[in-house]
């Protein structure tokens, strides 16, 4: 038996997101990022996100250029290879149209896995001495942000302590990421909701359990006894998931494990023509407003598109040119 | 027909290559070593076919011992899981780290001051930048964990300052915050303390530390330059009095393994003009 | 290219562990324990052991028994269905032969996860208002062994301090379990030390990794690269595994998920067997001393183990008797 | 042939199927619920079967959402995996729960006192025991995280006592360490406090508690029981004033399917003499 039906449409899932909410996705980089579901929220001109993770990516640039974002808070924004900075994120900071706020990859990895363990703080010993734990640069202390107000805002940036056990030293605790709403890409889903990952699996567990709400976007929604024969290849359980949506390339431009690569030329161009807010208003003209997912998929047409397609033993591609050249 | 392991000549290798091999030639067999994107990457490759064939490769992104085949172009990538031990995640990979399993890590850098500090956060008053760079990704975090890590950086005066814009990853003297004051990274890690910056391999030439003093001295310098020209290419006092000689050029057998196997696409290296 | 050799034979594996070590093992209660590692520990007679557990069960009612163990440091002994409680830690508890040291399950799981993680301490709320946090009943610190000279020992059972972040009010700080040795009994170990993991994995890749010495027997070594082929399915990295054992049936009397499953007449009679000191010793002259791994198979015989062996489709023996009759 | 929805008559029961039916009533559809080994596996496999066939059973060695065939003799056996979500491990089980998603835990108990503190630890002193138990296993991390906990206990005056030798998992009102005075576990668990004991199945009855004073009461008694005499059973003042009946006995199909679908082989239950 079954459970209610989890299903959901890329529209109805970007409504679920409200303004204001803190956001978190899945993946790492340019790999596994929902991009489908964040050009649907700029679509519906979704406002003041408050954006929480573990790194950043084309999906944020995406966000922060169309004005969805107030706060950035993580450790990285770039697209690797393919644009060597998120240049969106650049001038708002410049421009003081957004609150940064940054710690160390590991620190972000941590706050994670609290929130999905429920504890209120890890302890770590990473980036002792740096300016990540300057006090100076408590970006939402200084916004008068870390007031209680928002209960999943952590009252401090960080808290230190000595170790009382083992005479270690001095721990660095850095607080629980709490979020209101994480969304995943990943490569399958059963229809109760058990998430199969392919390939590494990056923060996907803990950013789907540190959230309240959880929804999953799929390349393919496949019957959930499938999944459950073979349970140990599964990573996050059904009960935490609370939707799911079935939509092909949902993370392109960004790649997936066994099904498709980066479109490294789509990010390039994306990095070179967004350095100025005009450029990316032309970019949002082009390829998110007026158009919904299929006629994204239709722009970029089959041929480049079977270019990306993942190879089946080796899990990518070998037919997109990745060289300078 | 070439030796294979006699040295190249100027003009049959690119300053990139030169800074790989030299990048390489700091693993030792048998060492964990953490990667980074980029040349860091084809570096442990290229040790890994030449004298290290035993070194156990970490991508942040979750691979634990990997064997790729081809070039990855990021730690994300799919190419970095072929052949690896066990493919996780995040939390798994900086968990090892903390627990001291990594014996060198392999950086990135956008500054480097005088004690190793790097800078890929911003450049100019963070809160008021000037440039607003990537973050700090996994910089603080592997370096921090490792017992050498070991920077490959572009060589301007304005990237080798007093002082770096902001301290995203920590050198040999560091700041205690909350006061700021400077210390030795040795009194804040504690039993955390397992090393600091080994070396920066600059396109100027290669840089080591003196622990005890935290201080950057130059170790060798690329063809076509010298020490003084390197100090006069530091914004800080570099110590050159502790130079060893010219960094050793390539093999052919090593420029062979960089262009027609490891990158032969050029995706992080150009070929040389004339091979 | 492969490392050295990591393999290695039973008796040498014992070796290893050193009087007075801190000691571990694979498993959860009455599954996956490397009981033939535990016959040879005791047949070379280790004394002074500190077992630090997530749980324990059949494995060290074996080394409680026969004398070798001086601190236990969990949370549960027993035999399941097969013994209500572990009879010869509560002989020499009663005897005040043996320091004991109780803390709540997940308390011991979130030590050995901290300790895997290299961080000294993590905060819970659980098993907060009971005994377990009973100062009095901190019993390292009644025998004098909380004063830092074993320095894998924590100075303090507890640390109790309030939520800096949220105002989540009371955590409770379990330190690190930090181990000497860890032995885990699995179904397969690579060459150069992979380990992959069928069924629930309980907390081995913890336990593995907060260890200083990390030692693997197996129900078969297997090709290095046929378990590197995928990945995902492994547990443990190659490079914290530094010694490996094949060892069939390793695990006797307890079960192993798609091998073999217990034998609860063993464990049965076992309990009823030894809860008198005279009854250990009879159990273990007739089933430890004077036999090795091969002659205790031999012993236990072809038919007995042919019922124990699990259904390669289900995971478990369809054969077994389980009930009361 | 007996109509399969009607109530079995005394004699045609155990007092085991009496508990085991009582306790399976108190799971509610859709629910995550937490079980530990013995008779609340069976309970919960009969919810499954009957009232509750949505409810997600997570099992403390790392089961996420089983669906066993076959009855497990253990949280770690190879039978719990069967039809399961995710296999994993104990780490994520604890986890999950301390994050919040358990509505209902199902535990067993050696002795029990008025305010639900439960004790599976030792008997006697602490420092001296006359008997050691277990160990607390995940008793109290069960009953710390789940919004409601249900005991199945073995009714002895000597188990249900003033006070339990060892508190192992706290009930309504616990103690405040280090000084060890009595307060109620809301005071204690903050922002953590999600509920308690709920239930206790006893060989006798049904008990209930009142969440503000946090004191027991007997809700139901078993067949052949009268509030008098559980209260008789008690080394505690038993509140009877609020019992609601006589505990309802199993039905025909819940007895069809403990003894011929769930437990066939008895391992944890015996089949009714006359069946």
């Amino acid at each position: 038996m079954t459970s209610r039906s989890k299903r959901i449409s890329l529209s109805e899932a970007a409504e679920i997101i409200k303004d204001g909410s803190l956001l978190t996705f899945s993946g790492f980089t340019i790999w596994r990022r929902p991009c489908a579901l964040v050009y649907e929220l700029i679509r519906q001109k979704r406002r003041h996100l408050h954006l929480i993770e573990v790194n950043s990516g084309p999906h944020s640039e995406f966000l922060i250029g169309a004005g969805c974002v107030d706060v950035w808070e993580s450790c990285w924004i770039g697209h690797e290879l393919y644009g060597k900075y998120g240049a969106n994120l650049a001038r708002r900071v410049r421009q003081k149209e957004i609150i940064y706020e940054d710690y160390s990859h590991a620190e972000m990895a941590f706050r994670f896995q609290a929130a999905a363990a429920g504890m209120p703080f890890m302890a770590t010993q990473t980036s002792l001495g740096t300016d990540i734990h300057n006090p100076d640069y408590d970006m939402l202390g200084r916004a008068g942000l870390r007031n209680g107000k928002n209960p999943k805002i952590p009252r401090k940036k960080y808290h230190i302590v000595d170790d009382p056990f083992f005479g270690d030293g001095r721990q660095v605790l850095v607080p629980a990421a709490k979020v209101d709403v994480a969304v995943l890409a990943v490569q399958q889903v059963g229809d109760e909701g058990t998430v199969r990952i392919a390939g590494q699996f990056f923060t996907d567990p803990e950013v789907a359990r540190a959230a309240d709400i959880t929804i999953v976007i799929a390349e393919e929604i496949v019957p959930e006894e499938y999944l459950r024969h073979e349970s140990h290849l599964n990573k996050i359980p059904s009960f935490q998931v609370d939707y799911i949506v079935e939509c092909p390339w949902c993370a392109h431009p960004t790649g997936m494990f066994r099904f498709y690569d980066v479109d490294g030329e789509f990010l390039r161009n994306f990095y070179t023509q967004t350095r100025s807010q005009e450029g990316f208003n032309e970019f949002a003209k082009e390829w998110i407003f007026g158009l919904n997912h299929d006629g994204y998929l239709n722009k970029l047409g089959v041929p480049r598109l079977a270019r990306l397609k993942a190879n089946t033993v080796l899990n990518y591609s070998t037919r997109v040119e990745r060289g300078r050249k | 027909m070439k030796d294979r392991t006699q040295l190249a000549q100027p003009g049959e290798y690119t300053l990139g290559d030169l800074m790989t091999v030299a990048a390489a030639r700091e693993v030792r067999d048998n060492e964990v070593v953490f990667a980074g994107t980029g040349m860091p990457m084809i570096a442990i490759m290229l040790a890994q076919r030449t004298h290290a064939p035993r070194l156990k490769l970490i991508f942040e992104a979750g691979t634990l011992d990997g064997r790729p085949k081809e070039l990855p172009t990021s730690v994300g990538d799919p190419r970095c899981e072929v052949g690896a031990s066990v493919a996780s995640g995040l939390y798994e990979a900086f968990s090892i780290a903390q627990r001291g399993y990594v014996d060198l890590g392999f950086l990135g850098g956008a500054e480097v001051d005088e004690y190793g500090n790097v800078n890929t956060t911003a450049i100019g008053d963070y809160l008021n930048p000037l440039l607003r760079l990537t973050g700090s990704g996994g910089n603080p975090d592997i370096n921090s964990f490792a017992k050498r890590t070991v920077y490959i950086m572009v060589h301007e005066k304005r990237r080798f300052p007093k002082n770096v814009s902001y301290i995203t990853s920590p050198g040999w003297r560091v700041k205690n915050w909350p006061t700021g004051e400077w210390v030795h990274r040795r009194e804040l890690y504690g039993a955390a303390f397992r090393g600091g910056p080994s070396a920066v391999i600059s396109t100027a030439g290669v840089f080591r530390f003196d622990e005890e003093t935290g201080r950057m001295y130059l170790d060798t310098y690329h063809p076509g330059m010298s020490p003084e020209k390197i100090r006069e290419m530091c914004e800080f006092d570099l110590d050159i009095s502790r130079v060893s000689g010219e960094t050793v050029p390539p093999t052919y057998e090593e420029i062979h393994l960089i262009h027609h196997v490891l990158d032969p696409d050029e995706i992080f290296l150009a070929k040389p003009r004339k091979e």
